[in-house]
């Protein structure tokens, strides 16, 4: 792998981790008014994925979508209007955390109903397949997603219609704070179910982000070249609370040990360690660029302090496009 | 010349296609031996499979699917046999369809037109009849019509695959054969606007879809018995303009609404009484009369669905309250109250 | 095989076809005036998985239910008042040839949604299970319900909770006038799909009637005593129109080969000819037996005249129970 | 001793569940650490795994489920932490629950009570934060219940469990914290019936759920300016029985409706005042008032939600029109009127 590519893989990472901190612990002032789910933890199946899509590839997403967005090419800083309800906004701040777009950089959103946005990536690819271009349309969904019946009805079509899209599904077991057990049988891989309904089927896993990247740059460049419907199941972790800026270690529904053990094998340690070991940058150079992430996203995070207050008047008209 | 509603959508749909290289329609039925009533006749053959497809039966993703290309450069036609189906795409409509141009600030707009059919009589009963006009109007980011005649079919069809915006456009199954004299149907365009489209002093009735032509069909009758009325189509249920039906209640200050496909509460016809309440200016003489089906679902056996859908009957005993007027009339309401006339075969 | 199994198995299809033959002859006269779909070819599954159900065995199906309704003991007479619209049909009328019922012989139901009554089949079953009673739930579909999400997420909880469900699924390779292949992905077994969500599945054939019985008994024994949710698909074949009683190969969207394929391996003659070749009946015993469901099944028929025409206001209160 | 709304559902639902050992509970969040905010503690521990469960994030097949259990025997308490989400069961509710009992003839009914939860405030957002209990209102078979205060939720949730009917219960998020001073609470059989919960002289207020705190909330500035009302706090949404406004309007001859939970179109203020409006025997001074959300869908900002919920100021601006006075006050509406009160926490 080229050094720049590794570099840049743990940039992202980093970017993300440093984001979504930066959310977290200014969450708690009561100004960024919305339900916010955080990726800390999960941050590189994004990062790597993101990187290895090509500009006109298309990605969307779902509630938990801060990593995609930004791993796409989305602006922290609208990110950071956007949850703080201001016109800046990526979606000028009519949608919040949980509806982020930047179609400039071909992230076509992400909506908060589960399972509500993967039809529409679906139907996203089909565009891409009229227009016979060679790309590919990238649905990152939860593991909750599966249980949808839309899941399985897109999918279905997908499949059918030889669409370019590869699914995403970052598998972190939870569905707000209720187990995959109780929820689908056990035993079953969701890769596997989504290889009978006649996805090509993948388990990647998360904890080497640079093979990581490798498997998606080569799972992407085949499906631009042979357009398939492909599944990528990850299994992954998130650190804090389902929604919101907490540790919830306390609630008791998912033991100490558990989260501990996915912190332990954290993807983004596993970078930097990566980038010194394989003398990739050395550790002096490491906390530069660290630096220079922690200013940029200071700096976006601050530019928020000069907005203006929008008003109710100025988007009531966006009902309908003229 | 006589022009069909089927054949006035037909021709809305091919002249579309060919206009906009990127539209595209589907639905299930669409490609069948049937052509979807014959509304999608030789539409695959001049388009190709890619632009004209059956679907799996999947309303909800099929929805969704739409709603991402139309995002993605593609604006679409789908369409339902019946509106009952369509009941499975609730999220994609409402969660998806109508609130992404808005949600997402306005960035892009959902250009897709969604053809739902309403079904009538010969037993379709309880699921394959119910027209949901008053939902899709409560849901702030949807467009609703629901055209009477074939011209109106033809222009709002393609005024609503033209617009940028979500269009449901609901046809019930008994226009389809309902024609219309026309030299050669041409584009007008057209606004969401209702339409005064019979004159008269003694009442207004307000009415759309197939109520209008039941009003339609009793104005001999009643002009005989020396009553005559404003009708007003109203062609647009959302947007709904109510200005031409204050214009005409200054003049005869009696209102009927015929409403007759809707069940009664939160309906279209409640909605304009509601307008209609709050205005300072209007005067009415007498109450205003709302026709709406009972608030029962639809029973299958034609001996249920006699009483169950309005007869002329009950509409020209109301008139005949409303004006204060004893009218003389031949009840013609045949045994077939639940087939349009006498070419259609049941069940569809 | 026991020759009365035998025997009754060839009754029910018989029967089942002779009904709605009659249905078929009649319905141009109008005076069944609701969409009719008729399961003329289609007998052997339904005959020979309601003769394997027990009385307090549960099923539930869909828009093509005449034959399910029948096999589970539904009476002919109750189901040609319902398509005529009597008060006396099964569902008083007010349901028509989509809406059978008949709670004592526990057959709960058919809909006329394509997958609407699969979530319902599964409630039933959930009841079973917590009132610890050793029955099972058949599951009639057809071949268009496994497009359905809801399809996906009924079978997903039923496996979850290990409920007794056994889905049948009638692939009669045909949606109205739509070839599974449009809808389906190519070389994709519905039965394979199944067993990926989790269920116990099975690929049964309808020619010999006797051996689908004791497949599906000997099914319905295990499923009784270790309550599981199984799937069985059977490839079947619709002689006539989708809705109505018409012939419609005119229309051409099947092959006049494809449809003889079928006629010649006729289940309903296989049976008879098995009847005699196993010297279980003999020719005439068996026209003696044909005669009598034919003057039974004229008898239903004919009792109709006697009805009187129901009226709206008899009904109108049945929207709420009171 | 105080009861707070969601003590109230909770203590219901204990009840229920001992009473009924058949009835069965489940939804997404019913077990897990929070509870269903606290409207479900306890429940499970009680009631075992098999009664109270969690389910798949399926809301389509979930409601059919619950159908089938009800019909055989299991009455069931199904429960949606937004109603948003069960825009994805409409065909379940509308073709199965909601017809089951009339489609086959009367054989059998549906006894199952779907619990809704309304979002608002703290950017909800447009798919957090919908309340239709117009479109559950259009539909026949379906009963609506919208209770205001804990004992009316106590009683109404109770009542809605042992109906033989699918009921609909919808529970605005603001007020599960509201607290009534109640000695013990204790089933009082209870009809689906408006009250009349304050009285006074100058108009007719009606309103519903939080519509209903809100009004309340400003009587006493409005009896310092010596306007007073009657209250009518619907409680039932379907049926609606209209007969209570009727009596008061006799009285006041103004109306001013406060239907602040939901979008104008087809909205269940409309269709009271279409029922109102057909009325012999009304006789308005003014033109009636309805107060709704604009026919918009909602944004997260806070910022925007400002002006798209509706303000005091608001209400009484239209009451000061409707009673022909000026009104003092002094606006407190604060900063924060995206959460209910000090103790809630964003953003659930
Ligand atoms: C249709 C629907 N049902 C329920 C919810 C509530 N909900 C919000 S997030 C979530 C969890 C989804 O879990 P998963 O897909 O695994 O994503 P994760 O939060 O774990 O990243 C649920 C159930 C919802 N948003 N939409
Ligand atoms: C949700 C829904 N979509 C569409 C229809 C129209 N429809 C009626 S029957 C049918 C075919 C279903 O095919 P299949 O399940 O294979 O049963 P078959 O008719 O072949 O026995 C369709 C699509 C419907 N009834 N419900
Ligand atoms: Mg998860
Ligand atoms: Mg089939």
């Amino acid at each position: 792998m080229k050094k720049n590519i590794s570099k840049k893989i743990y940039e992202i990472q980093k970017k993300i981790r440093i984001v979504e901190e930066k959310i977290a612990s200014n969450y708690n002032q009561n100004r960024m008014r919305c339900p916010t789910h955080l990726s800390i933890g999960q941050e590189s199946v994004a990062a790597t994925s993101g990187l290895a899509l090509s500009h006109n590839d298309i990605s969307i997403s779902y509630h938990r979508s801060h990593a995609h967005f930004l791993a796409k090419g989305g602006s922290s800083k609208k990110l950071f209007a956007e949850l703080h309800g201001f016109d800046e906004g990526c979606s000028k701040g009519v949608g919040g955390s949980m509806h982020l777009i930047d179609l400039k950089n071909n992230f076509y959103g992400s909506t908060a109903i589960v399972s509500n946005s993967i039809p529409v990536g679906v139907g996203l690819a089909y565009s891409l397949k009229l227009a016979k271009k060679k790309n590919l349309v990238c649905i990152y969904i939860g593991d909750a997603a599966v249980e949808e019946g839309v899941f399985f009805e897109s999918i279905n079509f997908s499949v059918l219609k030889k669409l370019p899209v590869v699914f995403i599904c970052e598998n972190n077991f939870y569905s707000v704070y209720t187990h995959i057990k109780e929820r689908q049988p056990k035993k079953r891989k969701i890769f596997k179910l989504a290889s009978a309904i006649g996805a090509t089927s993948h388990s990647f896993k998360q904890d080497n982000p640079f093979k990581l990247f490798q498997k998606f740059d080569e799972l992407f460049k085949k499906i631009r070249k042979n357009p398939m419907t492909h599944f990528v199941e990850i299994e992954t972790f998130r650190y804090l609370e389902h929604c919101g800026p907490n540790d919830d270690t306390s609630l008791g529904y998912r033991k100490l040990q558990e989260v501990k053990k996915w912190k332990k094998k954290d993807p983004l340690a596993f970078s930097r360690s990566y980038l010194t070991r394989n003398k990739i940058l050395n550790k002096n150079q490491i906390e530069i660029l660290d630096k220079k992430i922690n200013i940029n996203v200071d700096k976006d995070f601050n530019f928020l302090s000069k907005l203006k207050k929008p008003k109710f008047k100025d988007i009531r008209k966006l009902v309908y496009k003229a | 010349m006589k022009t069909s509603y089927s054949q006035a959508i037909n021709k809305a749909l091919i002249e579309e296609m060919k206009r906009n290289k990127k539209l595209v329609c589907f639905g299930l039925g669409i490609n069948d031996s049937l052509n979807f009533f014959g509304t999608t006749k030789g539409l695959e053959k001049k388009f190709g499979h890619d632009r004209v497809f059956e679907t799996p039966t999947s309303e909800n993703a099929m929805t969704g699917i739409g709603v991402g290309m139309s995002l993605n450069s593609n604006p679409c036609v789908m369409m339902h046999q019946r509106l009952d189906f369509f009941l499975l795409a609730m999220d994609q409509l409402v969660n998806s369809a109508a609130k992404w141009h808005f949600m997402f600030g306005g960035k892009k707009s959902v250009p897709i037109t969604i053809r739902l059919v309403v079904g009538k009589g010969w037993g379709q009963g309880p699921t394959h009849s119910q027209s949901l006009q008053s939902w899709f109007s409560h849901i702030p980011g949807l467009k609703v019509v629901m055209p009477t005649f074939p011209k109106d079919a033809y222009n709002l069809l393609k005024k609503a695959i033209r617009d940028p915006n979500p269009v449901i456009f609901i046809e019930h199954r008994w226009l389809h054969n309902v024609e219309q004299e026309t030299k050669k149907i041409k584009y007008k365009s057209t606004k969401y606007l209702p339409e005064l489209i019979s004159k008269g002093a003694d009442f207004t009735a307000v009415s759309y879809s197939l109520s209008t032509i039941e009003m339609l069909s009793l104005k001999k009758m009643l002009n005989k018995n020396k009553v005559s009325f404003d009708l007003i189509d109203l062609k647009s249920i959302k947007p709904l303009n109510i200005s031409i039906i204050k214009n005409s209640l200054k003049k005869t200050k009696k209102l009927l609404i015929l409403d007759s496909i809707s069940h009664p509460i939160c309906s279209v016809g409640s909605e304009i009484l509601s307008q209609l309440y709050r205005e300072k200016n209007i005067k009415l003489i007498k109450p205003p009369i709302l026709l709406t089906l009972p608030d029962v679902p639809t029973p299958t056996s034609t001996y249920y669905t006699k009483d169950f859908y309005i007869k002329k009957a009950d509409i020209i005993n109301n008139v005949s309250k409303l004006v204060g007027k004893k009218i003389k009339f031949v009840s013609n309401d045949s045994n077939l109250h639940d087939v349009p006339d006498s070419n259609f075969k049941g069940p569809f």
